[in-house]
């Protein structure tokens, strides 16, 4: 007879913003690219930051980057915010039906972008918009693809962001969560199976860890250890469930990786410098054929989940302020006035430049037709690309239709 | 890119295209017209009236030539000679007047006639650029009525002096010498007309005799009156090619080796093909009875809400074929219950004599196993013709021998194109042959032999 | 080349016409001597015409169903050697209405059948290219207005000429479909109409019968028989003479009392001859049979039943029928009754209303025999009792009259000991 | 020519894909240093290396995940489920991605790839290994799925399927991988050698997708069937002695519905057999496309003989699969209507 009544522990709606244990920048050590996983597990428990209160990039990652890649970076992020707020507007004039921000994390996308080389493919999720902006990839391109008109490349035929850029090593978005992740490591197998020396980049939110994917992502990366990094983007919400509902309350996201001996970072999503050095030390590993890596990217979800969402039903609305680790723009701003790299009035101008870029854009991107009005492509154009050559059946089904 | 849209586009203003668009225009449907050249198609500017008109005047000139030998009825006439230019203008002019009012017509109807050229994007849109916009038209329904072209011959292409009928209808001055590539209707009705005209002309044909389409017995006059005109007549011959000089035709007959024609104009009348090129049909990816667009018994193409109309569609290529689809689309998409049920369509050789033919010949009755009695009556015994001084030819009625049930009428003789109202009428209105034999024609005229046809078949001939 | 056209022959007494039902040669078909030519219908009898000479058949004298005159020519026979190709007797030669000869569809060529199976039902017709559909001749205006009433004119039968579809036609089909509408909600799928033509016996039956109920004053009689005492006899006999004599059924017990009951009604036994308004008295009781046949109802006649008992009547009635029944009966065997009467058997159902065999003036229905309970010595007692159901031409009979005569005819049959003995 | 039995024709086809392009690679559970539980890929990893035949972890989202990722990046990847009854947490990765790619990228990825599972009953393999779920693929458009009833067919489809650039679902039925069965389990079995079905062409040759084949020419009533029931229809036409004509379909999707609109049209009859459940299984739309197309030519209604629908018992395994017995009822109640 026991003795303590069974419960079942259901946790805290919130995420636990204070008790964060906020290491100071610089603390945590970087060890060589080629270190054996089972001597930096305790990295996974860490929060790797460069960026300190005053703006100054310390510690042994920092060092990474050059003035001109960071205001490259600022200028990335500034314009992913800037084309975020222009396409939320276009989805509430109706322009379009559906809209997702990453307002608050564009540090990661534009940062791990840098690390790229072009070859290697992103599996990415609906929220790193980052990884195309960060490569001047044409917005007037996304924003077709987001007002499904006729110059949408995918045809008019998926939800609006779910863009798809094979140049760009941006694989095709799929809406069922973590399907990308072990098709990220399959990729990277076959990479590493032609020696074509190509790196994948696996994405995934916090909540969706939680898929079967995932696992089976990990357990075949670390059993053919193939040259894949395996992003966990831990923005603190998948829509209304916070990312305890995750297990993110008894580990955290980058103490997955230990249990499958795949080595794991922990970082501060919202400091650049952070992001890309990370980045890189996986990246390189992984072109060393040193296997994968795992990194934990820790943030917050500044917006809502997408236009179909108010995070007031599920989240006090001061809790952003509560969020330690500050916003991405600002630090890096901060850290490059620090170095009279920047300015203020630059900060300013550099805003309008970009706001103007995206207006003109949106402007032509909406000359070609919108979700509502306008040009859009042939339904004709709906039985092409089912299979290589059109069926019989589907040849019959289109006469039917009449066009 | 504009954008406009209507419920019925019609592509090709031809005789199919501009009747469905005044058919639709009556019915309220504000339908857009377009058409690259001239309203009136192939037939209205370079095909049956301006070939009819020519020859016209050739069949003038001639008659008048003859007096000048025989004046069998003492008219004598002297210094005759032909202002050729005047002739073409004259042809034009009816041309103009033609298409002037075909342009009223669809006026009236309440068309809008869009003059550029349409290349279709998919089942209900079409591109068309006229000389100054681009617009993108919508349409509920698309209504195909491209019409056809004269074929080429792979060893003799259009150019320079190898022309086809639409550049032998705008010569200003007759050829000396014209080879005519093609013992059809189209290369013998105008062949015969140049001859008329002074011409001297030759045809050359594949098969064993002129107008190979039309059987043995009824193309037999228009031999005759070939060799009267002394045109020269290669059968079972094939045009190889330009001499090197390119002023003359090589051409290989069966048992000769291979020799040349002398000719000033080479007219290529080998056949028409369907227009299906060029303006974006092949993006529909129709289903196709060979070269022609399929079509079911009520217009309709492989695609929903996708019509065909008139030569793009097959044989016949007929206008009054044409004419009698383009307006029952109208009607279809208007909501009415319509289907193309005709029994037959008359088709007429305008050469000299004219050749007709409505319905079942003998040999087709033969051939679907239809026992059938056929009757001739000759114009030589056909008071009428006498006195026109034109008595070759005859008229062949064909029925059931069972029922008496007409199946089908031939002749052959001077202005017998007209007999087909009243030929088609019989069959088409299901008459036997009691009631052609029945109804009493006028005497004397060349249609009361049809009525001598029919009580010939019923073994009670009178005049023969 | 001779052509000799066999005439229709003088087929029976007085007979003016006859009508076509059957061709037992075709057109170019070469023939013997005596060989059977055709089958012709008179009021009377189906007569076949058989060849006068050996030859060709280049001439059929008209369709099925056409009325010729006695006289007029039937069959075109060449019997020369190049019987040549062989065409129809032309129309108007013939005496008859063109109009009444409409040309019969058919002979047009049978229907294609694309499968190895007999055609099918009104929905494979329907189908397209499942059979080559028999081009319906019609103008283009009767075409377009069938279209527009939904009506699919293979399912019309033409009147005109070589089977053509005229105005007429059209409206009575779409008249005919009206009415069969009303029913058409409950057989919805069921929509196939077969046209028949109303040719042969089929045809003088309508005509006798439109005849009869339009001249002959009507009244019909029911009356109960009881017939347990009869129906005994009638079974003993039969056991009796099994074998050696003709079984029994009830009529000649029925024949047997109407010939004593008409000696005291004789007007009963009188044929009506109404344009002349005579009525002739017969002393004979010639009995007319109605039976059934596959083509219809026929009335052999039972010669002089007064003069048969009851073996010779029933001996003679089986004869008839059978001769009816196969299409043996001579023509004088089947007109020349002076009464009749009309059994259904065991279908004879409780009463019926027969209609009058004019020119005679009467008609005895027998219904069906079965038990029932009669109230007799103050209980109900199971009894067989037999309905007869009597028509009369009340011009000639009145109902007391009537009424007598079929209660004389109870008395006998309620006693029929009495129909034994020559009283 | 060599008589092979299914498994051999599975793994030649395999084995002369891999020689004459080395982007085939061929994993699972099992199929590399083992070859296979049913043997299909003995052999494969001696002869190509660890990297192009390898085991893989027990996963079957993670089995075709990868494959999906593969051949994203170019390979052609032939990726084995052990048993097709253990496909369903793949089956988000096959609909979900494999079908969709190509579309949702307007062309800019696809998924040529092969998802091989053996399906079917008849080896006592209860409701976890008898299974045919051909149904749950011929309702997604973007896939094709294949089955083969005999060896010769098996090594043609396969080597199709994987030059196929559309991902293929080849589905092989276990009961016939060593002989055909036609459904009389009492019998002893007869090797795929004593059929000439086995005769299998060396080297490279493909059986066309998206083709049927008229098993046996007849005129009473069409058969339509795929994989083990074109066996087990050929014995019941014998035994009740009908002239039917049995049409081995080979490929669901594409269907090849010219030739079964030929033959119904001809015969005016149509029998449809498969295994699997009869509710919305793969037999309702054969018989909905046949009524669309041959209802004028329809003597009596379309008949279906399937699998019960029960999950597939152990015991009771003879009285669920559809056998000899019943197709031959079947094809009697056809003949008399």
């Amino acid at each position: 007879m026991n003795a303590l009544p069974l419960g079942l522990h259901v946790p805290e709606a919130q995420p636990c913003l204070r008790s964060f244990d906020l290491s100071e920048a610089g603390r945590v050590r970087r060890p060589a690219v080629d270190i054996e996983a089972s001597e930096i597990r305790d990295l996974a428990y860490e929060l790797i930051r460069v960026i300190d209160a005053e703006g100054r990039a310390v510690g042994p990652w920092s060092g990474a980057c050059t003035p001109d890649q960071l205001r490259a970076g600022l200028r990335a992020m500034l314009k992913t915010r800037a084309y975020d707020a222009r396409m939320t507007m276009m989805q509430r004039q109706r322009k379009t039906s559906f809209y997702m921000q990453c307002t608050g994390e564009e540090a990661i996308a534009c940062g791990f972008q840098l690390a790229l080389r072009s070859g290697d493919m992103n599996f990415p999720t609906y929220r790193q918009q980052g990884l195309l902006i960060a490569q001047d990839w044409p917005v007037v391109d996304m924003m077709c693809q987001v007002l499904s008109n006729e110059k949408d490349r995918m045809k008019g035929r998926q939800l609006p962001v779910f863009y798809s850029a094979r140049e760009a090593g941006f694989f095709s978005i799929s809406g069922n969560l973590a399907t990308q992740y072990v098709q990220a490591v399959g990729w990277s197998m076959a990479s590493a199976l032609r020696g074509e020396g190509r790196v994948a980049a696996a994405w995934i939110g916090e909540g969706a860890t939680a898929e079967n994917d995932f696992h089976a992502a990990l357990v075949f990366a670390s059993v053919y250890r193939p040259p894949v990094i395996l992003n966990v983007v831990n923005n603190q919400w998948a829509i209304s469930t916070a990312q305890s509902l995750a297990g993110g309350e008894s580990a955290t996201f980058a103490a997955r990786a230990l249990g499958y001996g795949i080595p794991a970072l922990r970082v501060d999503g919202n400091d650049y410098l952070a992001v890309h050095a990370a980045a890189c030390w996986a990246v390189e590993r992984a072109r060393r054929n040193l296997g994968p890596t795992l990194i934990e990217w820790v943030t917050y979800r500044a917006a809502p989940h997408s236009t179909s969402d108010d995070p007031s039903k599920y989240r006090k609305q001061e809790e952003q302020a509560t969020w330690p680790l500050g916003d991405p723009i600002e630090r890096l701003k901060h850290h490059l006035v620090g170095l009279d790299a920047w300015s203020e009035e630059r900060h300013v101008q550099l805003k309008a430049e970009l706001d103007e870029e995206i207006a003109v854009a949106a402007k032509e991107a909406q000359s070609y037709g919108t979700l509502v009005e306008g040009p859009k492509c042939s339904p004709a154009s709906m039985f092409d690309d089912v299979y290589q050559q059109m069926p019989a059946h589907l040849r019959e089904q289109r006469q039917e239709l009449g066009f | 890119m504009q954008e406009r849209s209507a419920e019925v586009v019609i592509i090709g203003g031809g005789p199919g295209g501009y009747v469905a668009a005044i058919r639709a225009g009556q019915l309220g449907l504000k339908p857009i017209l377009i058409e690259r050249n001239a309203l009136g198609g192939t037939c209205l500017n370079v095909g049956c009236i301006p070939s009819k008109a020519l020859i016209h005047a050739a069949d003038a000139f001639h008659a008048a030539n003859c007096q000048r030998e025989a004046a069998p009825f003492g008219l004598s006439v002297k210094g005759i000679e032909l202002d050729f230019a005047r002739t073409v203008a004259w042809k034009d002019s009816i041309v103009a007047r033609l298409t002037g009012g075909v342009a009223g017509l669809l006026k009236k109807g309440g068309v809008s006639i869009m003059s550029g050229t349409a290349e279709i994007l998919d089942g209900k849109t079409v591109k068309v650029e006229t000389v100054d916009t681009i617009e993108r038209v919508r349409a509920r329904h698309l209504v195909l009525a491209t019409g056809s072209l004269p074929q080429a011959l792979p060893t003799l292409p259009f150019g320079g002096n190898v022309i086809s009928s639409t550049e032998l209808l705008s010569l200003r001055e007759r050829p000396k010498r014209l080879v005519v590539v093609g013992g059809g209707y189209i290369g013998l009705e105008l062949g015969i007309a140049f001859a008329k005209l002074g011409s001297e002309v030759t045809v050359v044909e594949a098969d064993e005799r002129v107008l190979p389409r039309w059987d043995a017995a009824l193309t037999r006059p228009v031999a005759k009156r070939l060799e009267d005109l002394k045109v020269g007549v290669v059968t079972s011959a094939v045009a190889r090619g330009l001499t090197r000089g390119g002023e003359g035709l090589l051409i290989e007959q069966r048992g000769y080796q291979l020799r040349e024609i002398p000719a000033d104009k080479i007219l290529v009348a080998v056949g028409r093909e369907p227009r299906t090129k060029g303006f974006g049909l092949e993006r529909l990816d129709l289903a196709m009875e060979g070269k022609f667009v399929k079509i079911d018994k009520r217009c309709e193409t492989s695609m929903s809400n996708v019509w065909a109309i008139g030569d793009v569609t097959g044989e016949p290529m007929l206008a009054h074929r044409a004419m009698a689809q383009g307006a029952m689309v109208a009607e279809i998409i208007a909501g009415q219950r319509r289907v193309f049920d005709a029994v037959a369509i008359p088709s007429v050789c305008f050469t000299d004599p004219e050749v007709i033919s409505v319905g079942y010949t003998p040999e087709q009755a033969k051939a679907e196993g239809l026992e059938i009695k056929v009757a001739t009556f000759p114009f030589a015994a056909n008071g009428r013709a006498l006195t026109q001084m034109n008595e070759d030819g005859f008229v062949r009625i064909v029925a059931r021998a069972d029922d008496h049930l007409v199946l089908g009428g031939q002749a052959v003789g001077a202005g017998v194109s007209e007999l087909t109202s009243s030929l088609a009428l019989a069959i088409e209105m299901g008459a036997v042959l009691e009631d052609v034999a029945g109804t009493i024609g006028a005497h004397p005229t060349r249609s009361e032999a049809l009525h001598e046809a029919a009580f010939g078949a019923l073994g009670r001939g009178l005049h023969i | 080349m001779p052509v000799e056209l066999v005439k229709l022959p003088d087929v029976g007494e007085g007979v003016a016409e006859a009508e076509i039902v059957e061709w037992h040669v075709a057109l170019g078909e070469t023939v013997r001597e005596d060989q059977i030519l055709a089958a012709v219908m008179t009021d009377k009898a189906t007569v076949e015409i058989p060849s006068p000479r050996a030859g060709v058949v280049v001439e059929l004298g008209a369709e099925l169903g056409t009325r010729l005159a006695v006289g007029s020519p039937l069959v075109g026979i060449s019997f020369g050697e190049d019987a040549q190709g062989a065409g129809q007797i032309a129309q108007h030669d013939a005496p008859t209405r063109t109009d009444e000869a409409p040309v019969d569809p058919k002979i047009r060529p049978p229907i294609e059948v694309d499968r190895h199976r007999a055609p099918r039902s009104d929905n494979e017709r329907r189908g397209e290219g499942r059979l080559a559909p028999v081009r319906p001749i019609a103008s283009p205006g009767i075409r377009a207005r069938a279209r527009e009433a939904g009506v699919d004119l293979r399912l019309v039968t033409g009147s005109g000429p070589a089977g053509r579809i005229t105005p007429d036609d059209l409206i009575d089909h779409v008249r005919g479909r009206s009415k069969a509408s009303v029913s058409a909600s409950i057989a919805q799928d069921n929509d196939a109409i077969e046209p028949i033509k109303i040719i042969g016996l089929r045809r003088r039956i309508a005509e006798r019968m439109a005849e009869a109920t339009r001249r002959v004053a009507h009244f019909s009689y029911v009356e109960e028989i009881d017939v347990t005492a009869l129906e005994d006899l009638r079974q003993q006999l039969n056991a009796r003479f099994a074998g050696s004599r003709p079984k029994l059924t009830i009529l000649p017990f029925v024949v047997a009392a109407l010939v004593r009951a008409v000696r005291n009604f004789p007007q009963v036994n009188g044929t009506y001859d109404d344009d002349n308004e005579v009525v002739m008295r017969h002393s004979a009781v010639h009995v007319g049979v109605a039976t059934q046949t596959a083509p219809g109802l026929m009335v052999p006649v039972l010669f002089h039943a007064e003069a048969r008992d009851l073996w010779g009547c029933a001996g003679e009635i089986k004869r008839l029928a059978t001769a009816a029944r196969d299409g043996t009966a001579l023509p004088k065997e089947l007109s020349g009754s002076t009464i009749t009467i009309t059994s259904l058997g065991d279908l004879g159902g409780i009463a019926t209303t027969p209609v009058v065999n004019r020119p005679e003036v009467a008609i005895i229905g027998v219904n069906r025999m079965m038990i029932r309970p009669v109230w007799q010595d103050g209980r109900f007692v199971p009894r067989r009792m037999m309905n007869l159901s009597s028509s009369f031409d009340h011009r000639i009979i009145d109902g007391y009259e009537a009424a007598q005569f079929i209660r004389r005819i109870k008395e006998l049959l309620e006693a029929p000991a009495l129909l034994l003995v020559g009283s | 020519m060599p008589s092979l039995t299914m498994i051999e024709a599975v793994r030649d086809a395999m084995d002369v894909m891999m020689a004459r392009d080395d982007r085939v690679v061929a994993f699972g559970q099992d199929v590399g240093r083992f070859g296979g539980v049913f043997r299909c890929t003995d052999g494969l990893q001696r002869k190509y290396g660890a990297s192009r035949c390898f085991d893989t972890p027990i996963s079957e989202s993670g089995i075709v995940g990868i494959a999906v990722g593969m051949g994203a990046y170019g390979l052609r990847p032939v990726a084995e489920i052990q048993f097709a009854d253990y496909m369903y947490p793949a089956y988000d990765q096959i609909v979900s991605e494999a079908a969709r790619l190509r579309f949702r990228s307007a062309g800019e990825f696809s998924a040529p790839i092969v998802v091989r599972m053996p399906c079917g009953g008849g080896i006592f393999g209860a409701q976890t290994h008898s299974q045919s779920p051909e149904a749950l693929f011929t309702h997604v458009a973007g896939l094709k799925t294949v089955i083969p009833s005999n060896p010769h067919d098996a090594k043609g489809l396969l080597i199709a399927a994987i030059e196929d650039d559309d991902p293929v679902v080849f589905l092989e039925p276990k009961r016939i991988y060593n002989g055909p069965f036609d459904g009389y389990h009492d019998r002893p079995v007869v090797p795929w050698s004593k059929n000439t079905l086995s005769e299998t062409p060396e080297g490279y040759y493909t059986v066309p997708i998206g083709e049927a084949i008229v098993r046996k020419e007849g005129t009473e009533v069409s058969v339509l069937a795929y994989g083990t029931m074109v066996h087990v229809a050929e014995a019941a036409c014998r035994s009740v002695g009908i002239d039917a004509e049995i049409i081995d379909l080979r490929s669901l999707v594409p269907l090849d519905l010219d030739t079964i609109v030929r033959s119904v049209t001809k015969t005016g009859r149509c029998l449809i057999v498969h295994e699997a459940t009869r509710t919305s299984g793969f037999g309702a739309e054969l018989s909905a496309l046949v009524q669309e197309r041959c209802f004028y030519h329809l003597e009596t209604p379309i008949v279906r003989v399937t699998g019960w629908d029960t999950p597939y018992p152990h015991a009771q395994e003879w009285d669920y699969f559809p056998g000899p017995g019943r197709v031959g009822r079947a094809l009697m109640r056809l003949m008399e209507a």
